[in-house]
């Protein structure tokens, strides 16, 4: 038994629900790495932009042939409210997970996982206003690739939420579980924001840059 | 763990068969050459039953061989009547009507001996182990070949879906119309 | 002798004999025809003067920082001996650190100031490489295949273009302007005795602009990975007089020789009927395949096969029959001619010039 | 959280010590060595695997030096010595120099910042079995006759589908992606670490050396490695039969040079990201062998910094041949010099350190001066490679082999060796003898400069890169020979370092647990360390806490019933709140199946790419669904059976 300078730690928290805990930090570093692999995605679209006279490329394989063709509107812009609209559930239940209000999140959890499949289906009617397929030029290789990679996101975000939801109809929720699903909940912030970025890129830049 | 084990013994079969499709061969003997006395046109023999054992072309399994078969294809100029397989002056080849018969013995007989209607002899003018590749490239243009050695895509404007992605036409011999 | 001192005396030969290495090394690298530091053209020159003034001021540098770290090792002898993992931690004294901030600052100021000369001085050589320009210069189009260079010396009047393999003729003393264009993958064009590398992308055509100011056949090479054999994609830059160029060039532009002996009649009909036609190219015969080297006047060309065998009867009928025995995995395919066809087709061969 | 409380009070360290062993033991036999979770084995086998493939990766280069031995050599034909060059060049760059800084980071860096593990266990396993179904991939490949055959960088269109036919760059493609996942997860590893897991009084400017280079090569993979996934991914698609996008055809808009840019963007990083963990190294053996303080902390730390910065400006001088615009290759030529400028810092600070100090002629201060004097001659060939009219003639040529050899063997596999023989001590106890490791420097320096230094006179003298052999008459013969023996002498001395390591694993001289007397945490506890590293977490009031007189306060009130660390504030390392470390488990490695498999088998089919993805959801969930705490359970051992029980346990040692 010897007598040491010591500091206590037992009484501080087990796990803590902000940015204090290392799981935030890690999804931070996820989200860096993603944002740099859509950076250069994008740096890609637009060197590729320098080797046509003409963008988006004429399309000419199948009739009819469109001069100017530009990806449509319709679709994507409902996509893109859609997905916005998604984060307003989220926040509800960001704050009901702060509040320890396991009711409210689950319903929460369920209005974001159908948004999310909402999202998703509507990325597969995106796929066609985009007019070309993905193996006709390098213009179509490359908007597919954007879009193939935000809607792996997409599966990521809706299937993760799904199995936090799962786990609160089984379990009861404690203050790792509230931590998982509000680092899930800024994945979420993320991927809609990164969406509103490559959206005017992939759908406004040619009609306007 | 189980499902882990089964991919990974799946792919690692298919590895061993890889060996065969990469190997570069430079220096390489023809297969059988003299097997060409035995082909005839059609399967009708005096006596009964023909003797010619079907001949294998294993450049078809080769991907090395049937990229030189494509570059043969551009560089002899049957681009110039074939076109990429969809035919123009010189009949379709990416289908499955076969003329002169679509087994590899036959579609080497048609290239060394020539075709009426404009189909000229290559016999001396392309050796033979150069006309095996060719003949692997012309059955792999209506899928014959094996997926995995076919060509993909190659450098130039896209024509469509390369040898690797077609899918297999099974070979329908038809008499000649005119 | 202690052990130390014996560490502290390898250290001191290790040093001298690395420098007397590099003296050695630097001297006798200056032969060779194809070699950077044996320029034969303007451009060579500027960037070998370059070399020779980043030379002197790395190895100056490199010397003193060898100093600076030996004699830090060698102070200590004059310390009391400490006993190898002894607990004892030197204590740092202010003034002593601060003198030592103060030298670094200066070091890093010096290396500053000597990079920037180092990059004003790469600057002003690069200014007067691309500087090199002229109104009606004589234009070769070079065109990189796998393993071998096509050149086309390009003429307003189209029947006196010219079209050769692997063995480039210049005018000395003339700037000459090469447009470099790629027929399948990546290659660099690079004669390291009249100027840098420029690579040959496809889709990104680019020229480069050379000058001969010594008279001298100089040897180059591909310098970019292009398959199985980069290794033998090399190319000869004969540079001449400006009448024996000319007499080159015309000589070049007439039709091939046209064959007088009845073995070189049979060698021609060789030629025509085997597999020969179907790739090369004589201009005044039947013959016009794009797809291998034009063999117009393959007779005066110095090597064969992109450098890899010289320009004998013997390594032509090796390279005739069997060329993957001596560059494997090269386009041209193995041919069985009978030895009369043989004989006859050398004999035909060796008239073209 | 309040400021750091002091009191004294009462430890029962024999007690603590018997139930820490218990909750940290890792269940025996086979099991336990595939679930484990310890940073420490895992970052052991990292080590180990990566100098297995550093071995292959000689022969192969020794290969290569037999053939390139005289003009005109048939040991090796074109085909195989492509791949020979290909599978030599990725393999000491993904196989071994990034994973062993990395796992040298793994290791040290939770000993050096006080904590018992890393921030998350599991993922870290997960990494290395990913890294090694990389390797795999690889040398399966290479064995099959599919190795890559275009090179470490592959450049399209050579690589693309028309000109590589069959499967062998889909092979590069897919082992990249492996082994980027496992360096990607290794960095967001030690970052999180780094930020939220330090000792008590750990502040950002007390940080050691080593974790500010391990920090910083941790964000340089985290913006680097993303180019080269999807510089890999683009070919792959490329390549694929049902997918064949565009993305490098010049005939359908697609470019050559869009690759280079992303794979180089990748590129130069990587070779910082081998480069400044091994300044790391020297920055802490350095002080140790020197006697006293290091010389110029904050500056060392800037200028890692600002190297970390300068890395990613400066790609584009790897493509001074191509046709990009000059005014912009001028302004990489400026980019490439100036980040000498942080090199020569790091230099002068070294050697004022030797010089205030009494430098003691111990195996790793040989090394680190065999590093010093190798690496600044490979730094100012680099500042001659950095101008453009230079490296218009130097430009792949034997003169680059030459430089990044200098800077890379030079640079990182000295101070690497420098890094083994100081910590050996740590992982196993023991000291590695010196006799022979004096042989062993002395060899690999002599052998080293024998192989590289005539390679700057081939250069000159016009030997490109990548040639499987050379002409009679191109007088590169003397040279080549010359360099072949080198290599031999090289490979002796390996041979020696590595019966070195195995006859000193056990019968090496008995070390303590601070041999050398170092400042670092890591010394403070004993060698091997316990799995759960400190007994009680250390608390740090200094950049050197072994050298302070007075021994800092330890923490104590950490649960001893199950695995827990203490989480700390970034910037002040104030504690903040306890963080349950997960169990041992099996998820690690069969996700790493899971991946490497789906990934092996996207190369022949792309319908693998969705149904590994499936799968790998599906492990992620069991992976996800652990046990919750139960409440009731006292997070630390105070009921009186436990304590008879624990008491037996303790006089039974």
């Amino acid at each position: 038994m010897t007598a040491r300078a010591v500091i206590d730690v037992s009484e501080l928290p087990s796990a803590t629900m902000d940015h204090r805990s290392t799981i935030w930090w890690g999804n931070l570093m996820l989200l860096c790495i993603e944002t740099m692999m859509f950076a250069l995605l994008v740096g890609a679209y637009f060197y590729i932009r320098q080797n046509f006279y003409e963008w988006p490329p004429p399309k000419v394989h199948d009739p009819p042939a469109i001069y100017h063709a530009v990806p449509l509107l319709t679709v994507p812009t409902i996509n893109l409210v859609l997905l916005l609209m998604s984060c307003i559930p989220m926040a509800w239940v960001d704050r009901a997970c702060l509040k320890h209000n396991q009711m409210s999140v689950t319903l929460g959890l369920v209005v974001v996982i159908l948004c999310g499949a909402a999202v998703i289906i509507f990325r597969f009617l995106e796929f066609h206003s985009l007019l070309f397929k993905w193996n006709e030029n390098a213009y179509a290789s490359a908007v597919w690739t954007i879009l193939g990679m935000h809607l792996l996101h997409l599966f990521t975000g809706t299937l993760e939420f799904a199995l936090l939801l799962s786990w609160l109809l089984l379990k009861d929720m404690d203050v790792k579980h509230a931590r998982d699903i509000r680092v899930t909940a800024t994945y979420w912030y993320w991927i809609a924001g990164v969406w509103l970025v490559l959206y005017a890129i992939v759908y406004l830049s040619p009609r306007f840059l | 763990m189980k499902s882990g084990f089964g991919l990974l013994t799946a792919s690692f079969l298919i590895l061993i068969s890889g060996c065969k499709r990469e190997d570069r061969g430079f220096r390489v003997s023809a297969p059988a050459a003299n097997a060409i006395q035995a082909i005839s046109l059609d399967p009708i023999h005096p006596g009964g039953a023909s003797t010619d054992e079907l001949i294998k072309n294993d450049y078809e399994e080769n991907a090395y061989a049937l990229s030189e078969g494509k570059r043969l294809y551009s560089q002899m100029n049957c681009v110039g009547c074939h076109a990429h397989g969809g035919g123009g002056m010189g009949v379709p080849l990416m289908d499955d009507k076969w003329i002169y018969g679509s087994r590899p013995e036959q579609v080497f007989a048609t290239i060394v001996e020539g075709r009426p209607n404009g189909m000229p002899s290559f016999r001396g003018k392309i050796p033979d182990y150069q006309v095996w590749a060719l003949v692997a490239y012309v059955r792999s243009m209506s899928g014959l070949a094996s997926q995995n050695a076919a060509p993909n895509r190659d450098d130039h404007m896209h024509l469509g879906p390369p040898e690797s992605s077609r899918e297999q036409q099974s070979p329908k011999d038809v008499p000649p119309t005119k | 002798m202690s052990r130390r001192a014996r560490e502290h005396k390898a250290w001191r030969f290790n040093v001298g004999a690395g420098v007397i290495l590099l003296m050695l090394f630097a001297a006798s690298g200056c032969r060779g025809s194809q070699n950077v530091l044996n320029p034969g053209g303007s451009q060579a020159s500027h960037i070998s003067n370059l070399w020779w003034f980043y030379f002197w001021i790395t190895v100056s540098i490199y010397c003193l920082v060898l100093i600076f770290l030996i004699s830090a090792i060698i102070r200590t002898t004059r310390k009391p001996f400490v006993p190898a993992g002894s607990r004892e931690v030197l204590p740092t004294n202010s003034d002593e650190e601060r003198r030592k901030t103060i030298f670094i600052g200066a070091a890093i100021g010096l290396s500053l100031a000597t990079l920037f000369v180092l990059f004003l001085a790469d600057l002003f050589t690069g200014r007067s490489l691309h500087s090199l320009r002229a109104a009606d210069a004589l234009t070769i189009k070079v065109t990189g295949h796998q393993w071998w260079w096509e050149a086309v010396y390009e003429d307003q009047v189209a029947s006196n273009q010219v079209t050769t393999a692997n063995e480039i003729h210049l005018p000395v003393g003339k700037p000459v302007q090469i447009k470099l264009a790629s027929h399948d993958v990546i290659h660099s064009f690079w004669v390291p005795n009249l100027h840098g590398k420029k690579d040959l992308i496809p889709g990104h055509p680019t020229t480069l602009w050379i000058q001969a100011d010594k008279a001298g056949v100089y040897r180059g090479q591909c310098a970019e990975f292009c398959g199985h054999q980069h290794a033998h994609m090399r190319l000869l830059v004969v540079a001449e007089d400006e009448e024996y160029f000319q007499q080159w060039l015309s000589r070049e532009r007439s039709n091939a020789h046209i064959p007088e002996t009845e073995n070189q009649i049979h060698g021609e009909k060789v030629f025509l009927q085997t597999t020969c036609v179907m790739c090369h190219a004589i201009q005044g015969t039947v013959a016009n395949g794009k797809v291998g080297p034009n063999l117009t006047h393959v007779a005066n060309r110095r090597m064969l096969a992109a450098g890899r065998i010289p320009n004998a009867r013997g390594y032509l009928a090796g390279w005739i029959l069997d060329p993957q025995h001596l560059k494997p995995g090269v386009q041209m395919p193995q041919h069985n001619l009978s030895s009369d066809q043989l004989q006859a087709l050398l004999d035909y061969l060796e008239s073209l010039n | 959280m309040s400021a750091l409380v002091l009191e004294q009070k009462e430890l029962n360290e024999p007690l603590e010590r018997v139930a820490l062993e218990r909750v940290w033991k890792r269940p025996p036999g086979f099991i336990g060595w595939i679930t484990t979770t310890h940073h420490k084995d895992i970052a052991i086998r990292y080590i180990v695997t990566a100098f297995i493939f550093f071995a292959l990766a000689g022969i192969l280069a020794f290969f290569m030096r037999l053939q390139l031995s005289f003009p005109e050599n048939n040991i090796l034909g074109p085909d195989r010595y492509n791949q020979f060059f290909t599978v030599h060049g990725m393999t000491m760059m993904f196989l071994f120099a990034v994973p062993v800084m990395e796992a040298l980071g793994l290791y040290f860096v939770p000993l050096m910042i006080g904590t018992r593990n890393v921030a998350f266990p599991r993922m870290n396993a997960f990494g290395y079995y990913t890294y090694l179904a990389g390797g795999i991939l690889l040398y399966v490949g290479l064995f099959l006759n599919i190795g890559p055959d275009t090179g470490w960088f592959s450049y399209v269109p050579l690589s693309g589908p028309q000109f590589s036919p069959g499967k062998r760059v889909d092979f590069w493609a897919q082992m990249i992606t492996l082994t980027e996942i496992a360096a990607l997860v290794g960095a967001v590893e030690i970052i999180v670490t780094v930020f939220k897991m330090r000792a008590p009084g750990m502040s950002l400017n007390r940080l050691p050396i080593f974790v500010w280079a391990q920090l910083i090569t941790a964000f340089m993979i985290i913006f680097a490695m993303p180019a080269i996934m999807l510089g890999s991914g683009m070919l792959a698609m490329d390549r694929l039969t049902h997918v064949s996008t565009h993305f490098f055809n010049p005939a359908e808009g697609g470019d050559a040079l869009l690759y280079q840019h992303i794979f180089w963007f990748f590129g130069h990083p990587e070779v910082y990201i081998i480069f400044i963990p091994a300044t790391g190294f020297v920055s802490t053996i350095i002080p140790v062998f020197a006697r006293r303080k290091i010389f110029g902390y904050t500056a060392l730390v800037l200028s890692l910094i600002s190297i970390g910065f300068i890395g990613f400006g400066l790609w584009v001088h790897h493509m001074f041949a191509t046709p990009v615009p000059e005014l912009g290759q001028s302004f990489f030529t400026a980019a490439s010099m100036m980040i000498a400028i942080p090199s020569g810092i790091q230099i002068f600070c070294w050697i004022a350190t030797l010089w205030g100090g009494k430098p003691q002629m111990q195996l790793p201060l040989l090394f680190v001066l065999g590093f010093i004097a190798l690496f600044v001659l490979g730094g100012l060939t680099g500042v001659i490679l950095a101008s453009v009219s230079l490296d218009l003639q130097v430009h792949d040529t034997f003169f680059v082999v030459a430089h990044f050899h200098y800077v890379l063997i030079g640079g990182a596999v000295f101070p690497l060796f420098a890094a083994i023989y100081y910590w050996f001590p740590k992982w196993t106890g023991r000291l590695l003898d010196k006799s022979l490791g004096l042989w062993h420097f002395w060899l690999f320096f002599i052998g080293f400069n024998l192989t590289f230094f005539p390679m700057h006179q081939l250069g000159l003298k016009g030997m490109p890169r990548r040639i499987y052999t050379y002409a009679y008459d191109s007088g590169w013969a003397n040279l080549n020979l010359l360099a072949t023996t080198g290599a031999a002498i090289m490979g002796i001395s390996i041979v020696l370092f590595l019966i070195n390591v195995w006859r000193s694993r056990h019968s090496g001289v008995n070390a303590g647990p601070n041999p050398w007397h170092s400042p670092t945490l890591e010394w403070a506890t004993e060698s091997p360390p316990p799995d759960y590293n400190f007994v009680y977490l250390p608390t740090v009031q200094s950049r050197e806490p072994l050298w302070d007189e007075v021994s800092p306060p330890v923490v104590c009130g950490l649960s001893n019933r199950k695995r827990e660390s203490l989480i700390t504030t970034l910037m002040e390392a104030a504690p903040d709140h306890r963080y349950e470390l997960p169990e041992d488990s099996i998820w690690p490695v069969i996700l790493a199946l899971v991946v490497g498999g789906g990934i092996s088998w996207a190369i022949f089919d792309p319908w693998a790419v969705p149904i590994s993805a499936l799968l790998t959801f599906i492990v992620l969930c069991f992976w996800f669904w652990r046990g919750n705490e139960p409440a009731s359970l006292t997070h630390h051992v105070q009921s009186s059976e436990d304590l008879q029980l624990l008491k037996s346990e303790a006089n039974k040692i």
